[in-house]
């Protein structure tokens, strides 16, 4: 099953010291890891720990009050969230942003914004151009669909679809972008647990079949212990641990973090995530 | 100088007026996040419905009813169309809202016709005499009258508990309805005090020195729009800042017509504008609006 | 490609051609009164086409579309009109009339980049009031600088002629089909039509490919777009430039319609009626914006002209409801309904007739600007 | 799928021809002049006995007010006279009355809708309506009376203008206020003007008669959405003008009168034409109308002609403005036209052009003033001056025809 080969051009992130500032609150303090080329890793942490404001800053949404995101020799950070698109940078967001009005492919076609060149002029007369990229990359984009099991949904708007299959074209688009780093937020939650297996199974298989790097904020342990090769968690905004799933289990500050946070987190949210502090 | 503060005096009682109607539009829209484009219809409608009982049953209870019977139609509008949208685009609901505004406004005009109906004031054409300044009673009123009420919401918005949920929707809807705060109670409420201060913006804004009633005070509310955008849309204090800031801007435009006559005749008409769009340009959500933070 | 697809364009491509037949033929048999309102109705769907780019699949609300088609309109007249004007002069290059289109669609769509970085700035319905000084703005400028609007009353517009071939005025050269001859009204009538198809075409193939599928995501999340690499500032500038330039057009028909500009056209009402085109024929369609344009622009007039046999109308000058009152009963009715009840308009309609499946209204997307909580608990759940 | 695309070729190119070859009922349009019985050229406009004529009125828009008034009036005087004299003794007068709401584009289209089926136009109200019709006008020859009083107006042979210019008016009015010893010479004029022909027209007969008479003008100018004057004339006010002229709407009047009032300001307030209406009587700036307001009409007020009002009431329950009496001026200008042709023996559209330049001095029988339609000249230098009144029609005449010392001088000069 590991097989994996890694693609050529990914490169190792690395968050240095980054710290994000709105106002008086601190979302981030002084947060440094990095990552591997290739790996599965996972970052968690309880509600509010910082991990949604981590991947805004990864994917250029946010901007750091200081320190440093590196993918490679590329310095991430100060780059507009297209930018950092354009170097191969995709993510797959928690709250579903598709376009619910279009169709799976028309979602997916959006992940090749960034290889393809069609403007306005070309686009709106059907010049050959335009129309032979739109044909070479909706054959590829049908691939990527049925990898994530989407092959008979293709031309269905996005918006009828069922919860896990909108998650799924969440992920079909990013990796229809062609990442090097793929940035994958809460992929299973509200999943029930056959989805979330399966979902499971797809991350593997992505970075084994792909070579690419992936980056995880979930909240379900069993899935995260389960596949990551390497775990950060952030608590408060700080990282108070990073490692093996087998190291930052037995590690006392996390187990802390998440038994202390368990009344602290509002009704709602805990119910939607009754896994969170269930440890395999 | 005499002109000046005239002019001052006459720009001030314009935006005491505007700051009602503009206030209107920011509660409304902190409330149920509906930019309405249906005010100066609702200003029409509690005017038209004053001077059309001001006869048969007197002035103030004219008022009176004018004044709930507008409240009521907000509410009506409330309940029956915006409260079964929540959660639709802003965009649909302020087209929507131009709707509703088409349908009152052209009714009402067929309605009055080629009249102008008379207020039926009891302080008719009268006027005061402040500081060696002359202005008619009807604005000295509605400097008056707006102040008290801008100030009684003031009060009403810190401390009822209509006022504290109504913050706290704006804050976090989610988060307030997850608290019990019943959203639907708060908008509800929201709309009717918008209607009633659009009536009394009505009552005030078609007496002594305007003739009176006609279908063309519909456009004082496009006036109080800028005046609620450059305030900061989702600030009450910026609205009555606004409102002043436009009511005395557009007074001495007019009033200095000469000295800006580069600008071309006639520029007191578009100074609402010029001045919210010179505001925007430096400050994108107004003055004392929040700036919104994206959250993914 | 599946086969259900194949076959739904393939009815798709005999409707819409079987409909390019009834209007090519239809100037063979109604009368100039018909034909002219057809005009006005083609020139209304082009800038109905161009403001659904921006409203309808951008989200960006804009109320300041009269103001672009008092540009285009405006230097059309001036590009191509000669110098006049009795009471107040007014000045005019004279050039031909395509070199004055031309310029309108060009002048519309730089006074929308030069809008544009305001509209950059400035989000949702801030854009929207902002807009709307625009159009007050305009109005002031219009009425100001007569020498080139002929103020108050304004001027006349030339006639369109293409290459000698003349589309009013002197009606040169004589021309008859099957016995009818073709004069001023039938001559604009294909001219707007060919037009019309065009920006229709054009507006259509965009929305289908690489841009379209850009702005739509930036309307339902402009993070989701970003993050997929889509400039968005670049593209929110594009519309608007494209958008300008559409009403641009939209305008120069109007001058031609109409034979003569006014500022006085170009008030907020116009503006309005432009939105209400777009809600009713349904937000983000080309189709849609063409049936709303259609449905807005001409109702007004049917009812005037058959007000004498509709029974809840009254002749002008009876107590009661007149033809323009009762016009704008119906689409500020309209307006109410569709919004209520059929968020996809008329083109929404047509397609539930078609039995296609529909989103839900209450699916994704998510949108930014609504305050969604950074939980995963709302997510795909409706509030 | 290849078979399914020719089968729809196939379909369309059927259509295609059907309808090419199908005869067009369109192409069968004969039309052309003929002669009736009684030896009368007729053409467009005229079927059987019954002649058409058009009316583009704002019964929606900004002018509702005026135009509600002119067509009323229009469709009474017709009822009367098709019950009794009709037209060459044979004719009756059947309006198409079509309501633009003051939308230029929508005026347009509709004049496009009754152009083939009427002789002349009794009613066109909007000044950029009417600018956009010039054209048209002249190709069909299509006698047509606005409802303005521009000086542009007179320079289309079409357009008959029923009464004195702004200009001529607004001079008129001041004259008499001069004569009257209202105003001295050398006095300050404050005037406040509509943007647009009507205000600026009435700018200029201020401005030529301040040059007249060592005066100075204060402009002033606004918009019709804006109904509250207290900027304007707390400036006018502050100038320390001598008299307050107006060319605006009656809603400004009031305003106009009641800040002027409120403020002290106590100066002669002179306007004309559609300055005034009685409706304002009813305002709290009722009395200072009373007091100040004159005005410089095109048609007589009401206690000159209180038949009429009479007439007017008993079929209409509004409270008529002078618009009553303009759209009797007008239908009897058109009647008196009509009639002309009629001995010329000529009632095509051609005809009534004709008729319509060759008829000399009209005598409304003292409705209106006297009119001459000479090309690019008012039509007559005399007005009718007013002041308000609570009287039957809200008007009492101050003089006879008024005719300004100073219009001899400015029509020769202008």
């Amino acid at each position: 099953m590991s097989t994996t080969q890694l693609r050529k051009d990914v490169r190792p992130l690395t968050i240095d010291n980054v710290t994000v500032r709105f106002g008086a609150l601190l979302a981030l303090s002084e947060v440094s890891f990095s990552v591997e080329p290739g790996a599965v890793h996972a970052v968690i942490g309880p509600n509010g720990a910082g991990k949604s404001t981590m991947f805004n800053v990864l994917s250029g949404v946010y901007e750091v009050s200081e320190g440093e995101v590196r993918f490679g020799d590329e310095v991430l950070t100060g780059r507009k969230p297209h930018q950092i698109a354009r170097l191969g940078v995709a993510r797959a967001f928690q709250n579903i942003a598709l376009s619910g009005s279009q169709t799976v492919v028309q979602n997916l076609m959006l992940g090749r914004h960034r290889l393809t060149t069609a403007g306005f002029v070309s686009a709106g007369l059907r010049l050959p151009k335009a129309r032979n990229e739109e044909k070479r990359h909706t054959a590829r984009v049908c691939e990527i669909a049925e990898f994530l099991e989407l092959g008979n949904k293709l031309h269905v708007p996005v918006g009828v679809l069922s919860y896990g299959d909108q998650k799924r074209v969440e992920v079909a688009r990013a990796l229809s972008t062609e990442p090097r780093l793929l940035l994958l937020d809460e992929p299973v939650a509200g999943m029930n647990a056959e989805e979330t297996a399966r979902m499971a199974q797809t991350v593997l298989e992505i970075r084994d079949a792909l070579g690419i790097t992936v980056i995880l904020v979930e909240h379900d342990m069993g899935m995260v212990m389960g596949i990551a090769d390497r775990v950060t968690v952030l608590d408060f905004g700080r990282r108070i641990a990073d490692g093996t799933p087998d190291e930052v289990q037995a590690d006392p500050e996390v187990i802390r973090a998440y038994l202390g946070s368990g009344d602290e987190t509002d009704p709602a949210a805990a119910a939607a995530h009754g896994t969170a502090e269930e440890t395999p | 100088m005499n002109q000046f503060l005239s002019l001052l005096l006459n720009g001030l009682s314009l935006g005491a007026i505007y700051a009602l109607i503009a206030l209107g539009f920011v509660i409304i829209f902190k409330a149920s996040e509906v930019v309405t484009f249906m005010q100066g219809s609702l200003l029409l409608l509690g005017a038209y419905l004053i001077a059309r009982l001001s006869e048969p049953i007197g002035f103030w209870a004219a008022a009176a009813v004018g004044i709930v019977g507008t409240a009521a139609a907000a509410v009506l509008v409330e309940r029956l169309l915006i409260s079964r949208l929540r959660g639709a685009p802003v965009i649909s609901l302020a087209i929507l809202t131009i709707g509703v505004d088409l349908i009152i406004l052209t009714e009402i005009t067929r309605r009055i016709g080629s009249d102008i109906l008379n207020v039926g004031h009891p302080w008719g054409g009268d006027a005061v005499s402040i500081g060696g300044v002359g202005i008619t009673t009807n604005r000295a009123l509605a400097i008056v009258v707006a102040g008290i009420l801008i100030g009684a919401f003031f009060i009403a918005f810190k401390f009822s508990s209509w006022g504290i949920a109504m913050r706290a929707a704006a804050e976090d809807g989610e988060a307030a309805a997850l608290m019990g705060i019943r959203l639907g109670w708060v908008s509800m409420v929201a709309w009717l005090v918008a209607g009633v201060l659009a009536a009394v913006a009505g009552l005030f804004a078609t007496g002594s020195p305007t003739p009176g009633v006609t279908p063309a005070i519909w456009a004082v509310a496009l006036a109080a729009l800028p005046a609620a955008i450059l305030g900061g849309l989702d600030s009450t204090g910026g609205a009555l800042v606004g409102g002043l800031i436009i009511g005395v801007a557009t007074a001495m435009a007019a009033g200095y017509q000469d000295q800006i006559a580069f600008l071309g005749r006639g520029f007191g008409e578009v100074v609402p504008y010029v001045v919210m769009v010179a505001v925007l340009l430096v400050r994108p959500s107004g003055l004392f609006g929040t700036r919104d933070v994206t959250r993914v | 490609m599946s086969d259900t697809s194949t076959a739904t364009r393939l009815v798709k491509g005999v409707v819409l051609l079987a409909l390019l037949v009834v209007l090519l033929a239809l100037p063979l048999y109604v009368e100039e009164f018909w034909l002219r309102t057809g005009f006005a109705v083609f020139a209304a769907i082009i800038g109905a086409v161009g403001l659904n780019l921006l409203v309808g699949t951008t989200g960006q609300l804009s109320l300041a579309h009269a103001f672009f088609l008092a540009v285009g309109a405006l230097t059309y007249v001036y590009v191509s009109g000669d110098p006049g004007g009795s009471a107040i002069e007014y000045g005019g290059f004279g050039l031909p009339p395509i070199v004055g289109m031309v310029a309108g669609v060009v002048m519309a769509g730089l006074a929308g980049v030069l809008f544009s970085p305001i509209a950059a700035r400035l989000r949702g319905i801030y854009l929207g009031v902002a807009s709307l000084g625009l159009v007050f703005i305009g109005q002031h400028l219009l009425n100001t600088w007569t020498s080139v609007s002929g103020g108050f009353n304004g001027r006349l517009a030339p006639a369109f002629d293409l290459f000698g071939f003349s589309f009013g005025g002197n009606e040169e050269p004589y021309l008859a089909v099957l016995g009818v001859p073709f004069g001023q009204a039938e001559r604009l009538w294909y001219l707007g039509l060919a037009l019309c198809a065009l920006a229709c075409w054009f507006a259509s193939n965009l929305l289908r490919s690489r841009p379209g599928r850009a702005l739509q995501n930036v309307r339902d999340s402009e993070v989701a777009a970003s993050v997929m690499g889509v400039n968005v500032q670049e593209y929110k500038a594009k519309v608007f430039l494209v958008s300008s330039m559409y009403a641009g057009l939209a305008g120069v028909l109007y001058a031609l319609s109409i034979g003569s500009v006014a500022p006085e056209s170009f008030s907020l009402l116009l503006s309005v009626q432009y939105l209400a085109m777009i809600v009713l024929g349904g937000l983000g369609s080309v189709g849609g914006a063409a049936m709303g344009a259609a449905f807005v622009s001409a109702l007004p007039l049917v009812l005037q002209q058959y007000s004498g046999s509709l029974p809840f109308i009254v002749e002008p000058g009876q107590p009661g409801i007149v033809a323009s009152q009762a016009a704008a009963f119906l689409y500020g009715g309209a307006i109410v309904l569709v919004v209520m009840f059929e968020p996809g308009g008329l083109a929404g309609l047509a397609r539930r007739l078609k039995r296609q499946p529909r989103p839900p209204q209450e699916s994704p997307p998510v949108s930014t600007t609504s305050s969604a909580p950074a939980d995963s608990s709302s997510g795909g759940t409706p509030r | 799928m290849n078979t399914n695309k020719r089968r729809a070729i196939t379909l369309v190119s059927a259509v295609l021809l059907v309808t090419a070859t199908g005869c067009s009922t369109k192409a069968e349009e004969g039309g052309g002049d003929t002669t009736s019985e009684d030896g009368v050229k007729i053409g467009r406009g005229i079927e059987g006995d019954t002649i058409s004529l058009g009316s583009l009125t704002d019964l929606t828009g900004v002018f509702a007010a005026l135009g509600a008034d002119i067509t009323n009036a229009q469709a009474l005087y017709w009822k009367t006279l098709n019950a009794g004299d009709k037209i060459c003794g044979t004719y009756s007068v059947d309006e198409i009355v079509k309501d633009h709401g003051y939308d230029t584009q929508r005026g347009i289209q509709l004049y496009s809708s009754f152009k083939e089926d009427v002789l002349a136009i009794e009613q066109t109200i909007g000044s950029p309506i009417n600018t956009g019709l010039a054209q048209q006008l002249e190709a069909d020859s299509m006698v047509n009376i606005p409802g303005a009083w521009a000086q542009s107006l007179t320079e289309v042979a079409e357009n008959t203008v029923v009464g004195s210019t702004y200009e001529v008016e607004m001079i008129n009015v001041l004259d008499y206020l001069l004569e009257e010893g209202e105003i001295e010479e050398g006095a300050k004029i404050g005037h406040i003007y509509f943007e647009g022909e009507y205000g600026e027209g009435g700018l200029a007969g201020s401005e030529f008669f301040a040059e007249q008479h060592d005066m100075e003008v204060v402009e002033v100018q606004i918009q019709p959405t804006d109904t509250d004057m207290t900027a304007q004339v707390t400036k006018l006010e502050s100038e320390g003008v001598d008299v307050i002229a107006i060319t605006v709407a009656p809603g400004q009047t009031a305003s106009i009168a009641g800040v002027a009032a409120a403020s002290g300001l106590d100066v002669p307030i002179a306007g004309n034409n559609p300055v005034y209406a009685p409706g304002l009587l009813d305002t709290p700036a009722g009395d200072a109308l009373k007091a100040n307001l004159y005005v410089a009409s095109p048609v007589a007020p009401f206690d000159q002609k209180p038949e009429i009002l009479k007439a007017y009431q008993a079929e209409f329950d509004n409270d008529p403005t002078l618009g009553v009496m303009f759209g009797f001026a007008a239908a009897d200008v058109m009647r008196q036209i009509l009639e002309k042709a009629c001995d010329d023996g000529d009632l095509t559209p051609e005809g009534v052009l004709a008729a319509k330049e060759s008829i000399g001095t009209v005598d409304t029988g003292g409705i209106a003033v006297p009119l001459e339609f000479i090309v690019g000249e008012s039509p007559s230098n005399a007005s009718y001056i007013f002041k308000a009144d609570d009287v039957p029609g809200g008007a009492v005449s101050v003089s006879d025809l008024y005719e300004g010392d100073d219009v001899a001088a400015f029509v020769e000069g202008g």
